[in-house]
């Protein structure tokens, strides 16, 4: 089946479920819309990040919609259709890349969750910064220790 | 009084204000008020504590009239007596000692016998006190101005309009506690740097990203410097570019000498502190770790993260300096610095064991009368390979700040001798 | 949209035996039946690509009898006319090239003009084919007897008892597919060097862990080496430790010489693709990072995780390679690599211009009949500064293996030439 059917079909029922169309609902992608990290990892590609998550510091303090949707209701679900049409689009095409990167509108909503839980924490340099300085430059770790 | 500093939306900088601050306020002890975790740490830079190849001993020693320190740091000529051979005839070669906190800047400068084998300009005061004050006091408001007054001023003079060393007021926006940069020599350093890679009219505190800030209040004072023409102007040589060789190009250009060679004759050039530069060469610096992030890593205090003013070697301190980035052990994390600074070390001892070879071929030379051409390209090689491995050798880290390029450096220091040896032999 | 149902069947789908390997299934083809994904990737090291100073470049030519290949890699000769001078009189400096894919090696090294110039010994067999099951036949089942018989041979006559490159059997146990080290040069040469660090009888295969597996099995062949006694027998020089210095000492102490240098006479070493010692100096040995994770990383293979066997440039392969551990773009990371190789590209070639001044130097000196004292400690520094520059320049990842421990072995060969022209000038 050739890509652009494939996207016109993901299109099409993607838009209807909010997500990613047939892979959605063969992938179980209905979860897409629960917290259970679970649900990422119903995607073997998401499985090494759920592997990493689950040996690292936050398995018991944050699930990976803290970290990769934003704080806001509507921006969550937003979010998640948006990543779940395009991560089952390249899921379908296989057109993805080994090790993949955040996109930088992701690794925003990254950086941001941080401040979800840790704000009083680190108000003060954050205040005196002027903007809020990356955490992952530091806590890089804090997600996915070492090599997913 | 206690009035909460302006809170942004999310309640952002929790500081208790309770006293004002102001450009005038030079008293540490005043800002503490207001900040008392960065004031305590920001004491505790009297520490002396020795690493393999940093930190510093403290050493008693005996007060006099003229010098009244009952304490300084061990002596680098009586570590290495092979220095004051390469500064024959300077004032490096009568007194020069290992760093130490900066708490100490102010005295150690006041009191290190380069002033009495040498008259020293006001120039110095630039890295060693609090001058934004002063500065803008002799300026009549002009920040420049009034450096470019205290730089014609004798040394002893110029000390009379300073107090402190580096002081809150020097790094920070007394108002909104930002970063900034102070001092004319880096405004002025960092444009011909930035010039020279195509960027016009570079104004630092206009320009700079929060990150570069981190590095670039320390790049004020931990770089390479000159004083430039009559009037003493604190000059930084980067307008070719900040690497050792490229700073060699410019002075070989410009033709500056800081002094005569006394054993040769050759026309000498000292090269001091270049931490920013060697930095900026490293896979640090590429991946963004400033300064800051190493010597003055971030600590818990209370229930606040706060940058730890006791600015020091991160040996002392690898757990917050390193261990978030790097998951290794404490152990492994010093080993691997080790490693580091004893291949750069044995690079710097091969290098300056061959540069006093080529010091006593030129002594020889000169002895029995070789040709001038001869002893003129020697000399020029001294200079050259003696700038380039003073440049690792003053630098502080003893080559982690860039191992790679430190070696780079050495063996191009090293070329030059054998170009020297081949040139008078 | 069958994709999908294939990826997640072979999710879980484990790898099917179709046929049953022993220890002398040497044809991969067969064993490629089982593991096909394997099998493919290793059959695309024919691909010729070249990158800033890796991969290699196909050069089309004229087939004819004595050599059939219509297609090698870029002469190094060429590129680098310096290096005649360096190897004069010696088989090098009339065939070298680009190394390429494992695919090639067994006919690269049979048709190299090294083969026609000089007498080559059966021993060179053990990196450039599958001799495991050869040597086990020519020992009557003993591996070890069997390499001693094949050294012994010339080339001609041990290339008659071989007919692949290095192929599955030389990594792997056929029943189990672990990693297993094959190779007698290393098994004795590892246990000198585990010897040097105080393990007695160290036996590779009993005692290395699987992390240590994925760079001792390429360490069987990509390591400095020499030829032992009349019987020929492979050796790597590691009893003294393996840095360059090292390897130097214990040939100095031995009295080892590859051959005689034709322009000066000198008792001259040739240092071969060091990769395995180099990489033992660098931080990523140091961090647990071996060959495999970068040369042939886990990949895709639809649902799988396979280890890809198409060995080759890290740097044609950068996602793979580099991304798993590095968050830097792939463009970011190249510059990084390049960074590195550029400055020890730059020391490399300052190093070999002063060989080549010693080298005329050396041959002015006879000349003019200086003191054969003299010319004996020149011709020993030639000795030392050649095989300490071969040893990065040979060496093929241009430093980035260990960057500034590249730079210390530089460093050392240029301060040797100095010596010597200093004895002889
Ligand atoms: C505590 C916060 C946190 C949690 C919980 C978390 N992640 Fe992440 N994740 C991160 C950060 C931080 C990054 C890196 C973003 C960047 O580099 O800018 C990341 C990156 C990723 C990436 C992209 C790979 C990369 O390196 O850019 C994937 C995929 C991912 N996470 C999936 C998951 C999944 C699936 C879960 C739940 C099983 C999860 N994450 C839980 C913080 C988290
Ligand atoms: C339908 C399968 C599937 C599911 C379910 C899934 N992912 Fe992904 N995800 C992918 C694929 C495929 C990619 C690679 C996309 C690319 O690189 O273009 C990806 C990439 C990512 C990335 C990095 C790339 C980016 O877009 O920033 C993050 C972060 C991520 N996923 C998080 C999650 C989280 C969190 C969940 C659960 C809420 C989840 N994924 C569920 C398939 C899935
Ligand atoms: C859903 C809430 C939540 C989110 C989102 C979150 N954290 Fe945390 N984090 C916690 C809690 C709870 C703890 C453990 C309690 C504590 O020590 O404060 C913690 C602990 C930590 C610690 C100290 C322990 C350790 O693992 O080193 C660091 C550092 C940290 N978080 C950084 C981050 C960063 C960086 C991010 C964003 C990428 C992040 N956190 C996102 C809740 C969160
Ligand atoms: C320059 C490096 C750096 C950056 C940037 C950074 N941190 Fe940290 N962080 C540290 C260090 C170092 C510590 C350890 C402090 C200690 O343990 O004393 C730390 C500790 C923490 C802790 C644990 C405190 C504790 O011990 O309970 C949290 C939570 C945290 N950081 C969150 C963040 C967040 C959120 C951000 C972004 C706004 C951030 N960090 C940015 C270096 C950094
Ligand atoms: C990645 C960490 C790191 C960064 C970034 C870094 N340094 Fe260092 N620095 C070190 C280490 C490690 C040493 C060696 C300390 C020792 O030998 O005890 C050192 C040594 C020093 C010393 C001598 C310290 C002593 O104890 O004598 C000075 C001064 C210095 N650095 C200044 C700087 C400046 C200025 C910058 C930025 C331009 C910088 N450093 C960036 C880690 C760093
Ligand atoms: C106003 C000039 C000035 C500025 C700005 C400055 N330094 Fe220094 N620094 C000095 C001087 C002078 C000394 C030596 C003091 C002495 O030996 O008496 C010193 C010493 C040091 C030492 C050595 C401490 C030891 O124990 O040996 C370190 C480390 C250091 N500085 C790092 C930094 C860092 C990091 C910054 C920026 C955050 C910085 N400095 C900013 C002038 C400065
Ligand atoms: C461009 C900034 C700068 C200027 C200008 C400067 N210094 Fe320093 N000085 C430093 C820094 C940074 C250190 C700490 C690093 C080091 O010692 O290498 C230092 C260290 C010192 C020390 C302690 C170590 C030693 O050398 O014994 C003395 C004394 C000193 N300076 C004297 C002077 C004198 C005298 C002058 C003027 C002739 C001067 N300095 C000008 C930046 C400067
Ligand atoms: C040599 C430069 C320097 C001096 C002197 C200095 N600071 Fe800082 N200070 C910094 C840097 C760098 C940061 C980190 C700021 C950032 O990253 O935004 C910082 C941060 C701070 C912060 C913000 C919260 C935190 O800890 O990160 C406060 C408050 C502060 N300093 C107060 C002081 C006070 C009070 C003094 C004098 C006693 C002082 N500083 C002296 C360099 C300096
Ligand atoms: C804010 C993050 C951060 C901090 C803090 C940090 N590093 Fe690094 N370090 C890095 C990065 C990034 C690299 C480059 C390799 C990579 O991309 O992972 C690196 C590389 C290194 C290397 C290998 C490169 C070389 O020069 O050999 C060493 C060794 C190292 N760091 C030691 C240290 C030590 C010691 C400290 C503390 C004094 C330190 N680092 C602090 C991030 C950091
Ligand atoms: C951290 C990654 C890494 C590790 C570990 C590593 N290498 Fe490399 N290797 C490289 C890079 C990068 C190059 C340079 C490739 C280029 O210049 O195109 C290279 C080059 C090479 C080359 C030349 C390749 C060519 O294309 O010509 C060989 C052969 C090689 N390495 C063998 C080894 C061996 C054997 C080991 C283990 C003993 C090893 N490498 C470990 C990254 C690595
Ligand atoms: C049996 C000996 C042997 C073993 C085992 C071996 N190699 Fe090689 N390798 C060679 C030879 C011979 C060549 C050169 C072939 C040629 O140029 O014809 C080579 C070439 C290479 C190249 C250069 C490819 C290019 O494009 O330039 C790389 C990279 C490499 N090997 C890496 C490895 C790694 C990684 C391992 C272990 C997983 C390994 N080798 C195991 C003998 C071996
Ligand atoms: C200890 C293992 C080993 C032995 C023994 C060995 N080689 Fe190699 N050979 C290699 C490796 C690894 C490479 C690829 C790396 C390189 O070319 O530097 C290689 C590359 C080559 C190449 C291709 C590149 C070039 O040099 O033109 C030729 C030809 C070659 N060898 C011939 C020989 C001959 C002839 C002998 C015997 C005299 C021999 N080899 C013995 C391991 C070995
Ligand atoms: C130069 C050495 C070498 C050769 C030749 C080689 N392999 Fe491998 N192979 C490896 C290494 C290294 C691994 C990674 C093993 C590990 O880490 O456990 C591996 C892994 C494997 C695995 C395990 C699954 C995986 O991909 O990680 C299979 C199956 C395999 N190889 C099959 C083959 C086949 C079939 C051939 C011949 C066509 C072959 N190998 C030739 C070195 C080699
Ligand atoms: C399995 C993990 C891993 C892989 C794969 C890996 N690295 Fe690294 N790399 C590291 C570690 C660990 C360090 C040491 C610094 C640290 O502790 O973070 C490092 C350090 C570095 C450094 C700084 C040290 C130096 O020599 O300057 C560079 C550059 C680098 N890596 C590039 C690469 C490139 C290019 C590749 C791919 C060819 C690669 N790395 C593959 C883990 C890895
Ligand atoms: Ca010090
Ligand atoms: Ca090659």
């Amino acid at each position: 089946m050739g890509r652009s059917l494939i996207l016109l079909a993901g299109l099409a029922i993607g838009l209807a479920a909010g997500v990613g169309g047939y892979t959605f609902v063969y992938a179980r992608g209905g979860s897409y819309m629960t917290n259970d990290p679970a649900a990422c990892a119903n995607c073997h590609v998401m499985r090494p990040y759920y592997e990493s998550w689950q040996r690292s510091s936050h398995r018991s303090v944050a699930v990976c919609n803290d970290c990769h949707t934003p704080a806001d209701p509507v921006g969550k679900y937003v979010t998640k259709a948006r990543n779940g049409f395009w991560h089952s689009y390249a899921f379908t095409t296989g057109d993805f890349a080994d090790h993949m990167r955040a996109t930088p509108r992701n690794q925003a909503i990254a950086e941001a969750s941080c401040q979800k839980c840790h704000a009083d924490l680190t108000d003060a340099l954050v205040g005196v910064a002027g903007e809020t300085p990356s955490c992952v430059r530091c806590h890089g770790a804090i997600g996915h220790p070492f090599g997913n | 009084l206690v009035n909460i500093f302006e809170r942004q939306q999310e309640g952002r900088n929790p500081f208790y204000r309770v006293v004002d601050l102001t450009d005038e306020t030079e008293d540490p002890a005043v800002w503490g008020r207001n900040f008392p975790f960065q004031y305590d740490s920001y004491g505790r830079t009297v520490d002396q504590v020795r690493t393999r190849y940093g930190g510093s001993e403290a050493i008693p020693r005996v007060a006099t009239e003229a010098d009244p320190r009952s304490v300084v740091a061990q002596s680098r000529l009586e570590d290495d007596p092979r220095l004051r051979t390469m500064w024959a005839g300077y004032a490096f070669s009568v007194d020069f000692r290992e760093e130490r906190g900066h708490a100490f800047m102010l005295e150690d400068q006041t009191y290190t016998e380069r002033q009495t084998v040498a008259q020293q300009p006001g120039t110095c005061m630039h890295c060693h006190a609090s001058v934004y004050a002063p500065y803008r006091k002799l300026g009549d408001g002009d920040l420049i101005l009034g450096f470019e007054r205290m730089n014609r001023m004798p040394y002893a003079e110029a000390r009379t309009h300073v107090t402190h060393p580096v002081t809150c007021l020097d790094c920070h926006d007394p108002v909104s506690m930002r970063l900034r940069v102070t001092r004319p020599g880096f405004m002025e350093g960092i444009r011909a740097l930035k010039a020279s890679e195509g960027v016009p009219d570079y104004d630092v505190n206009a320009s700079a990203t929060h990150q570069e800030m981190r590095a670039f209040v320390c790049g004020q004072c931990h770089v390479e410097y000159y004083f430039k023409g009559p009037e003493k102007r604190l000059t930084y040589p980067w307008s070719n570019g900040g690497k050792a060789d490229e700073i060699l190009a410019y002075y070989d250009e410009t033709g500056f000498a800081d002094w005569t060679h006394a054993e040769t004759g050759a026309p000498a050039l000292k090269a001091q502190h270049p931490e920013f530069e060697l930095w900026s060469q490293g896979i640090h610096a590429r991946s963004g770790v400033t300064c800051v992030d190493c010597h003055m890593p971030y600590t818990r205090a209370g229930g606040l993260k706060v940058s730890d003013h006791h600015v020091r070697s991160p040996l002392l301190n690898i757990n917050n300096a390193c261990q978030v980035c790097h998951k290794w052990s404490e152990d492994e994390l010093v080993e691997r610095v080790y490693t580091i600074q004893d291949r750069t070390y044995q690079m710097r001892n091969v290098a300056m064991d061959a540069l006093l070879e080529l010091i006593a071929d030129i002594r020889a030379g000169a002895a029995r009368g070789a040709a001038d051409a001869d002893l003129t390209a020697a000399r020029q090689a001294q200079r050259r390979a003696q700038f380039l491995l003073d440049f690792i050798e003053a630098e502080n880290s003893m080559g982690f700040h860039a191992p790679q390029e430190a070696m780079r450096v050495l063996g191009l220091s090293l070329e030059h001798t054998r170009r020297g040896q081949v040139a008078i032999k």
